[in-house]
């Protein structure tokens, strides 16, 4: 991976990006079927939502596909790799990055240094390097901080750079979490309820960022999200899960359509109310 | 703490580091009383040739680390002669201690600091040995197993021992008269921290076991005594400890178990009444305390610091300057310095800094360490 | 879709796959480590010359071995209650049970307490005693040292601990010195006065008699040297253990203060909006934990000559029993002990002389104390959090 | 008009005696109602929550000016324990259920206070009688059942305390629409079937409004609009940032947002 | 927590990630500085060993607090690394006649290494699991120390208990018995080993630690190989711990087990925590703590007697465990007072003097 001094990252770096393939994945836990034989791809550079009732196995679905979780059956395949025989430590280097649904931000550090551990995998000076410091291991993290700074810019996160992220409000760490995935210019981003415990004006910039980062930085997503007016207005498919199952896969409008879609998970009310 | 009473002269500085508050506090708090007492003494009584000694000493709680910064300390404020107490300080030290020519007596009979050609010129050994009280219990031991009419190769002994290294200094002297003798031997490690050596015991049973020879402190031998007592053994065996177990100490904690069990004890316990005992004892009544309570390793402090007391005394006589080496080369030219019978006479020599190598083996009648056997003296046999 | 593919080669899958299979199975997992113990300790003793010649020993390790793990078990439970209530480990636990042991000895030989008119049996007004003032002294404990310090990070708590462990030694220290202090002198009345009124436990004919002096019982075995002996005492710490542990267990299910513990430990701040005051909390827990290590010290001072600076030590002992069993299980500390009480004895047993006969340089070596350490890094590797533990729930 | 049931009057709350995060708020809570509270994140609202059940404490942060009146009673230096004795129940955040218990010990660790035994079984079967979901699931481990769940054994917890008065904090945090939906329709049951009084944070305006009696917004530490739901609504800044209404009265597409963006006037 | 001054500021990221100490760091640096050149030109024999001691578990504990406070594996095994630094060097000198130097250098790769063994069970242990593990090493290296012949000094044939071994000499100097010239000698190393961590913490491999302290399933997601950089810790760890080892050994020349007991992993496990944990100059500050505080306790119990506040025969026998008893009294209260240690301590104390007048 190779930056030039000045360039921006989206313009000579543009991730690469590779199709996603859930290939009937089942999951259980002890009795409890998280998921039963999901089948679904994610096309590059889409906005794919998936929605369903609490623990119809949406996290699970993301813990799979990023290795957390080892399905007992199926296949996911990205960039012909089977993502269910890999590490999770190697997904970074497919490009793949996510954030997760109870901020797991590394709290004792500075917004900066999260972000920075976001270029982890990007760096390649051994532990003797790190150690001397001046010389090769400098260049590497001044090297770096430019493409974290490209990230912080388009996060509106300047003001905070130097604070210990476990002081920030939630929302600002919302979004540190947000730039530190993006820190790693994946070219496949999986966000966890991205929005959940946010007031509207919130989730506009919210969303605003994750356009951003779909349209400009043209980094495929995959959002978790109970938001239907969010899910609606920013995703290209909406996929649906209840039970372990998937209920529907299409276009926001022919999800909202979808009569079991509405008894599983919208409601009457909410269908009507959105319309 | 220093203790020292004004006198005309100019002080002796003597170092010394005592074990009250760690792993051997039991026994090490009788003994820094026998070592304090002994100064006092001396010095209510004229000093040494008119001069005080100055006790410069403190509580290390048995840490080499501790140890060695006493040391460097105490040498510092220029003390001329140096009182140790266990095995592993003892050797760290005595490289320092003849970098510096600090003569150093130790309560640590390990035979390796006998050197005094080699690593530890400095270092003097004012107890039997180790080795030498093993050897002396085996004889012992083999002798009234002959007397009893048996085959010396029936004889089947087992040492149990602290597991450390002052556990083992002694065994492989002891193994090695087994062998000449025909004795069949084995080890048993006494781990920490056991509330039971039944297990222990089982092995021994196993193997056959006529006699159990313990090289530990008093408290884990006293519960061998009375778990052997439990299992069964007691009645059967022969059942000795060398000297930091055989005190009074193992009789209080053991009780009737100890009945019978022997010892190598190369200082007098304080139940036999010979000339060395006196005037500790009138120093112990001046400080209400009573030679029962004091127990046999406080006359082992005493006594101790009187040898050293003797080195500085001879220097001092001889008109030397009070150097390390002149006190060395005068504790080398003791012979026969009389301990008033607790112990035997102590000798040392430039190549020999053992003080001597005979003792009494005692055993425990009605609660009491009886002598048992004349002084067996290793120098006359050899 | 082919099975091995979800087989990842890697270790962690291996040893994955064997943490769910044992999960899913956990009492044939018990049972197959105690039939392990069993027979390998059968096969030890098949393996070692003097043990086949003697097959008392095996009875002797066994029993031993039991009774010596109803100590550890005792000794544990102390450290996995406060482990539940407030996520530490109290390394003064065995400080605590010093106290205690100390305290015995008091009552017994300073004020000589006796019950029924016989000294031995001052034992139990002295294990009330220590009990009792144990209890007081962890909430006194508690209430100076860890109060302040609720909230605060766990190590912290646990190095201060560690620095009350120096306080008590140093109050000891000043108090009874450094020797030990016995009152373990054999009773004659105990024999005359009690164990004649007990009833034979085993029928007249049967091998096993009881020798009225000792108050052991007695079985001859064949090709034994002399009759193996079970200690009275060795069967009442047995009877004691028990019926404190399960006190505990149904304590901590079914009763309210002990869901409000278990609450309190998973969280706090949640717990006091409960309503549950995590003082009082951490207080009963405190005195209950120095209760069990009063009573274990007088035990371990009871059977383990006396009194002693080292009975801390024991509670050394007590650290792999705990992980083995699970830092938060209670029924994990009997499993724990009793392992490793066994353990113990095995290896001196079985261990020590096959290293001894075949390592001249290991001719004194003891494996007693290293042994439980070994087999609970490979248990550990197929269940981190112990046999019994609780898995930490993680989840993202 | 009678006393309210709860009353702020002016408090301060300072973490770590350096954070001021309430600066002078006052609010009261009629017995019997639903009040809600607003704000964005940040504002000081679960700050508020445990201002009132006294679970600042523990996390360094003090009540420094003001005053809590509960039933005409000072509270603010009540300890947590003795607050809840007093008939305040606080939901927290992020649910907080006790992971490692089952769903029955959680419930029962809920009745903490209760003395009477037989009165603690009998609301157990209150709340299962409302949650039929947790009857099923009693013996399981609490911290392995799904968000809606959790969140429902969170409010089930409070009802087996019996208290007068309930404060939520964000009980739809995370949950799926039906869900919310469901929680907020028993919430309304237990305020009226119960006559439990409620004060509820939310950032979901538009439910929380749908079920209280009054409302207050809160930005920065103070409260800065208040009054009924039918109040609120009509105010044009609470629809654009609270409800998400363009001025025509639509939904705001959350993809045009980057095009415009407006501050709200009374930040300013 | 780091507040920086305001109206700095920087015109390159280069300049931004400079050390960039303040004026009054620079202050601080030079007293510290200079406290470390005068002292060995006023000080007694005596004093400059106990700063030699000091300095040596410095070392020590900025190891530990990699492993413990920088990447949250809690260790119970330092006795046994240090031991195995120590045993190593002093086997390399004795047995295999290679220049002291060498052999401290290659002791700490060898503890390094050793380390890295003993870590291997992180893979699986978390917290409290994890420590008693590592008291297996404890355990395990303590056992062979004591039963594995080649190691039991042999003299003549006969085992000893300690382990000596040659003079270590640079220079013409003797180290070990020259207090003054070791005491350069090692303030220089401890400079570098405090210059190279601090390094360490600023590049990559230390945030990688401490995203693993901080949240190990996150840091996973963001391409640590979490295994690996556990044992990465383990070992850079290890390697600090084993060099204050083999510092130990060349220091006193004489070396056995029952110096690296459980109890030393405890002191040291104390000094981090009551320094602070995750800071360097917390673990000087808990070394300065742990090693000085028993000297002065005795130094006043000393104080009393000789000026007869305290009756020295009555004392003599208790004053042991008063000091005992003080030690512990003084961790305790230490914790108390700030159970994050002194660097907190400090860090209040500065901040409560920059906002001073105004508290908030
Ligand atoms: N580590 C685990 N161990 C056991 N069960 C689990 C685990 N993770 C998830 N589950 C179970 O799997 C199911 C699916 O959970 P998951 O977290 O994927 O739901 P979800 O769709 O993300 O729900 P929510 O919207 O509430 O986040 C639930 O029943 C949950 O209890
Ligand atoms: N324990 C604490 N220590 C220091 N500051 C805190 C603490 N808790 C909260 N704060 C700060 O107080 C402010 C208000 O926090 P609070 O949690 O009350 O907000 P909120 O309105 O509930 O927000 P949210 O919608 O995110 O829950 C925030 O800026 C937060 O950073
Ligand atoms: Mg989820
Ligand atoms: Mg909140």
């Amino acid at each position: 991976m190779t930056l030039s001094r000045f360039a921006r990252p989206y313009e000579v770096n543009q991730p690469e990006r590779h199709r996603l393939e859930v290939q009937n994945v089942s999951l259980s836990f002890g009795g409890v079927n998280a998921l039963t034989s999901v089948s679904l791809t994610c096309e590059p550079g889409e906005i794919l939502a998936i929605i369903g009732p609490n623990g119809a196995g949406k996290t699970s679905l993301l813990n799979c596909i990023c290795s957390l979780y080892r399905p007992q059956r199926g296949r996911i395949v990205y960039h012909d790799r089977n993502l269910v025989t890999t590490s999770p430590h190697q997904l970074p280097k497919l490009g793949i990055a996510r954030t997760f649904q109870n901020i797991e931000l590394f709290s004792h550090m500075t917004v900066l240094d999260n972000l920075m551990l976001g270029r982890h995998i990007h760096m390649k000076k051994n532990i003797f390097t790190s150690m001397l410091y001046w010389g090769p291991g400098q260049r590497e993290e001044i090297h770096h901080r430019e493409f974290v700074e490209q990230v912080i810019d388009l996060l509106e996160i300047q003001h905070i750079r130097k604070q210990q992220v476990g002081s920030l409000a939630y929302g600002l760490q919302k979004r540190v979490e947000l730039g530190r995935a993006l820190a790693m210019n994946p070219g496949l981003l999986l966000l966890d309820e991205p929005m959940a415990g946010m007031n509207v004006e919130e989730k506009e910039d919210m969303a605003r960022f994750i356009l951003d980062i779909n349209e400009e930085w043209g980094v495929t997503i995959i959002l978790i999200e109970h938001d239907m007016g969010v899910v609606m207005d920013i995703s290209d498919r909406v996929a649906v899960l209840d039970f372990g199952r998937l209920i529907a896969l299409g276009t926001p409008h022919e999800v909202r359509a979808n009569p079991q879609v509405i008894q599983a998970y919208l409601g009457q009310e909410h269908a009507l109310m959105q319309e | 703490g220093r203790i020292g009473l004004a006198q005309e002269g100019e002080p002796i500085k003597i170092g010394a580091v005592f074990d009250l508050s760690g792993a051997t506090g039991d026994v090490g708090t009788p003994y820094s009383v026998g070592v304090v007492g002994y100064v006092d003494w001396v010095n209510a009584n004229g000093g040494v040739e008119g001069r005080p000694i100055e006790l410069v000493s403190q509580d290390y709680a048995y840490d080499v680390a501790t140890a060695e910064n006493l040391y460097v300390q105490f040498v510092e404020e220029g003390v001329v002669a140096f009182m140790g107490w266990g095995t592993g300080d003892t050797e760290a030290l005595r490289g320092r201690v003849a970098e510096d020519q600090i003569p150093f007596m130790s309560a640590s009979y390990s035979a390796a600091l006998n050197d005094p050609a080699g690593e530890a010129p400095y270092n003097f050994l004012v107890g039997t040995t180790y080795s030498d009280q093993l050897v002396i219990m085996l004889q012992y031991m083999l002798d009234e197993w002959v007397a009893d009419d048996n085959d010396p190769a029936d004889m089947k002994v087992v040492f149990f021992h602290n597991d450390s290294p002052f556990g083992t200094s002694p065994l492989e002297d002891g193994e090695a008269f087994a062998v000449e003798n025909g004795i069949e031997t084995m080890r048993i490690a006494m781990p920490r921290g056991a509330t039971s050596y039944e297990a222990e015991l089982t092995r021994a049973d196993e193997f056959g076991v006529t006699h159990i020879i313990v090289q530990n402190v008093s408290t884990p031998a006293a519960l061998l005594v009375s778990e052997a007592a439990d299992f069964g053994l007691l009645e059967d065996i022969e059942f000795g400890c060398l000297n930091w177990c055989a005190d009074e100490i193992l009789i209080e904690l053991a009780g009737e178990d100890a009945e019978g069990v022997l010892g190598a004890l190369p200082f007098g316990p304080t139940t036999v009444e010979v000339p060395g005992q006196e005037i500790p004892s009138a120093w112990l009544d001046e400080n209400d305390m009573t030679l029962e309570e004091a127990t046999l390793h406080f006359t082992q402090g005493w006594w101790t610091m009187a040898v050293m007391v003797e080195g500085i005394r001879l220097t001092l006589a001889a008109g030397q300057e009070l150097t390390g080496e002149n006190i060395k080369a005068n504790l080398e030219s003791i012979t026969e310095f009389d301990t008033g019978g607790i112990t035997a006479p102590i000798t040392f020599t430039p190549d020999d800094h053992r003080g001597n190598r005979s003792l009494t083996i005692f055993s425990v009648e009605d609660g009491v360490w009886t002598a048992a056997s004349d002084v067996i003296d290793l120098r006359t046999e050899e | 879709m082919t099975g091995t593919e979800k087989k990842s080669l890697s270790l962690q899958g291996l040893l994955d796959h064997l943490q769910t299979y044992f999960a899913a199975k956990t009492w044939q997992w018990y049972l197959t480590l105690f039939g392990i113990l069993a027979v390998g300790a059968y096969l030890l003793n098949w393996f070692v010359p003097q043990a086949q010649d003697n097959p008392a020993s095996f009875v002797r390790y066994t029993y031993n071995g039991i009774a010596e793990g109803a100590i550890l078990a005792l000794v544990s439970v102390g450290l996995v209650l406060i482990y539940k209530a407030t996520d530490v480990i109290n390394f003064a636990h065995g400080e605590f049970m010093m106290l205690g042991a100390y305290i015995a000895y008091e009552m017994l030989v300073e004020f000589k307490v006796s019950f029924l008119g016989i000294d031995r049996l001052g034992l139990v007004p002295a294990l009330i005693a220590a009990a009792v003032i144990m209890g007081l002294l962890g909430i006194l404990v508690e209430r100076l040292v860890l109060r302040p310090l609720v909230g605060e990070p766990v190590i912290s708590v646990i190095m201060v601990t560690i620095g009350l462990s120096s306080i008590i030694h140093a109050g000891v220290g000043l108090q009874w010195g450094t020797d030990a202090k016995t009152w373990q002198v054999r009773d004659t009345a105990l024999a005359d006065g009690v164990l004649a009124q007990v009833p034979e436990l085993f029928p007249q004919d049967s091998e096993i008699r009881r020798d009225l002096e000792t108050g052991a019982y007695e079985r001859e075995i064949e090709g034994s040297r002399r009759p193996v002996r079970f200690q009275y005492d060795k069967v009442y710490i047995v009877l004691i253990v028990s019926v404190v542990i399960l006190a505990l267990i149904f304590f901590f299910k079914y009763s309210k203060q002990g869901i409000a513990m278990r609450a309190t430990a998973d969280d706090q701040q949640a717990s006091l909006s409960m309503g549950i005051s995590v003082k009082r909390i951490f207080a009963i827990t405190w005195s209950i934990a120095a209760m069990t290590a009063g009573i274990a010290g007088l035990i371990v001072a009871d059977t383990g000559g006396g009194a002693k600076t080292d009975i801390p030590g024991v509670g050394l002992r007590a650290f792999p029993v705990i992980i083995l069993g699970g830092l938060d299980s209670i029924a994990g500390a009997i499993v724990g002990g009793l392992m490793i009480g066994l353990l113990e004895q095995y290896a001196v047993g079985y261990i020590d002389p096959l290293l001894q006969e075949n390592f001249a340089s290991l001719a004194s070596a003891s494996t007693k104390n290293v042994v439980p350490y070994l087999v609970l890094i490979v248990i550990l590797m197929f269940k981190p959090y112990g046999l019994f533990g609780q898995k930490r729930i993680e989840r993202v | 008009m009678t006393d309210p049931l709860l009353s702020l009057n002016n408090i301060e709350v300072i973490y770590n005696r350096v954070i001021l995060v309430l600066k002078g708020l006052s609010i009261k809570v009629d017995e019997g109602k639903i009040v809600a509270l607003l704000g964005a994140n940040g504002a000081g609202k679960s700050t508020t929550l445990k201002a009132i059940s006294g679970l600042l404490k523990p996390e360094n942060g003090s009540v420094t000016d003001g005053s809590i009146v509960y039933k005409g009673q000072n509270i603010h230096n009540s300890d947590a324990a003795a607050i809840v004795r007093k008939g305040i129940f606080q939901v927290m955040e992020g649910r907080r259920i006790f992971e490692h218990l089952t769903v029955e010990e959680n419930l029962r660790a809920g009745a903490y206070i209760q003395r009477n035994p037989m009165e603690a079984r009998r609301r157990m079967q209150i709340v299962y009688d409302y949650f039929p979901r947790l009857n099923e699931r009693k013996r399981q481990v609490a911290g392995f059942m799904s968000g809606g769940e959790q969140q429902m054994l969170a409010i089930g917890r409070a009802l087996m305390a019996n208290p007068e008065l309930i404060l939520l904090d964000e009980p739809s945090l995370g949950l799926a629409p039906l869900l919310v939906q469901e929680i907020f329709r028993i919430i309304k049951r237990i305020n009226q079937e119960q006559g439990v009084t409620i004060l509820l944070v939310e950032q979901n305006a538009n439910i929380a409004l749908s079920v209280a009696d009054y409302a207050y917004i809160m930005e920065n530490g103070r409260v800065v609009l208040d009054g009924t739901p039918q109040d609120l609504t009509a105010n044009a800044d609470v629809r654009e940032f609270y409800l998400g209404l363009t001025d025509v009265g639509h939904r705001k597409s959350y993809r045009e947002v980057k095009h415009y963006k407006r501050r709200k006037r009374w930040l300013s | 927590m780091t507040a920086t001054q305001c109206g700095v500021f920087h015109e390159s990221y280069g300049s931004d990630l400079q050390l960039r100490p303040t004026t009054m760091q620079r202050i601080r640096i030079v007293l510290v500085l200079a406290v470390v050149v005068i002292l060995p030109l006023v000080a007694n024999n005596y004093l400059i060993r106990i700063s030699n001691s000091i300095i040596i578990a410095a070392i020590g504990a900025i190891g530990l607090n990699i492993l413990v406070g920088y990447t949250g594996q809690i260790s119970l095994g330092q006795g046994a690394f240090l031991a195995v630094g120590a045993y190593s060097s002093a086997l390399l000198t004795t047995y295999y006649d290679i220049p002291w130097p060498i052999a401290v250098v290659l002791a700490s790769f060898i503890t390094a290494g050793i380390g890295m063994m003993f870590g291997i069970p992180s893979l699986r242990l978390k917290g409290l699991y994890l420590a008693v593990a590592t008291l297996a090493a404890q355990q395990i290296v303590q056992w062979v120390l004591n039963n594995w012949d080649p190691i039991d000094g042999l003299q003549d044939g006969r085992a000893t208990n300690a382990l000596r071994i040659p003079d270590p000499k640079i220079f013409g100097y003797q180290l070990n018995q020259d207090e003054k010239a070791f005491y350069v000698f090692g303030v220089l190393i401890l400079i570098a080993v405090v210059i190279v961590t601090v390094n360490l913490f600023r590049t990559h491999v230390g945030r990688a630690f401490i995203a693993i302290r901080d949240q190990d399933i996150a840091a996973e997601v963001m391409g640590v190989n979490i295994f690996r950089y556990k044992l990465l810790a383990f070992a850079t760890s290890s390697f600090f711990v084993g060099l204050a080892g083999a510092l130990l050994a060349q220091h006193s020349t004489a070396i056995s087990w029952e110096r690296f007991t459980i109890e030393i992993s405890i002191q040291y496990l104390a000094m981090i925590i009551i320094g602070g944990l995750g800071t360097i100059s917390g673990s000087i500050y808990g070394a300065i703590f742990i090693t000085v505080l028993p000297e002065l306790l005795r130094e006043m119990g000393d104080f009393l007697t000789k000026s007869e506040v305290l009756n020295a025969d009555d004392f003599r026998l208790y004053l042991p465990f008063i000091q005992r008893g003080a030690f512990g009294v003084a961790i305790v209260i230490t914790l108390i007072l700030e159970p994050e240690g002194i660097v907190k301590m400090w860090r209040d104390i500065k901040n409560y003097f920059r906002l001073w007048p105004f508290s908030y």
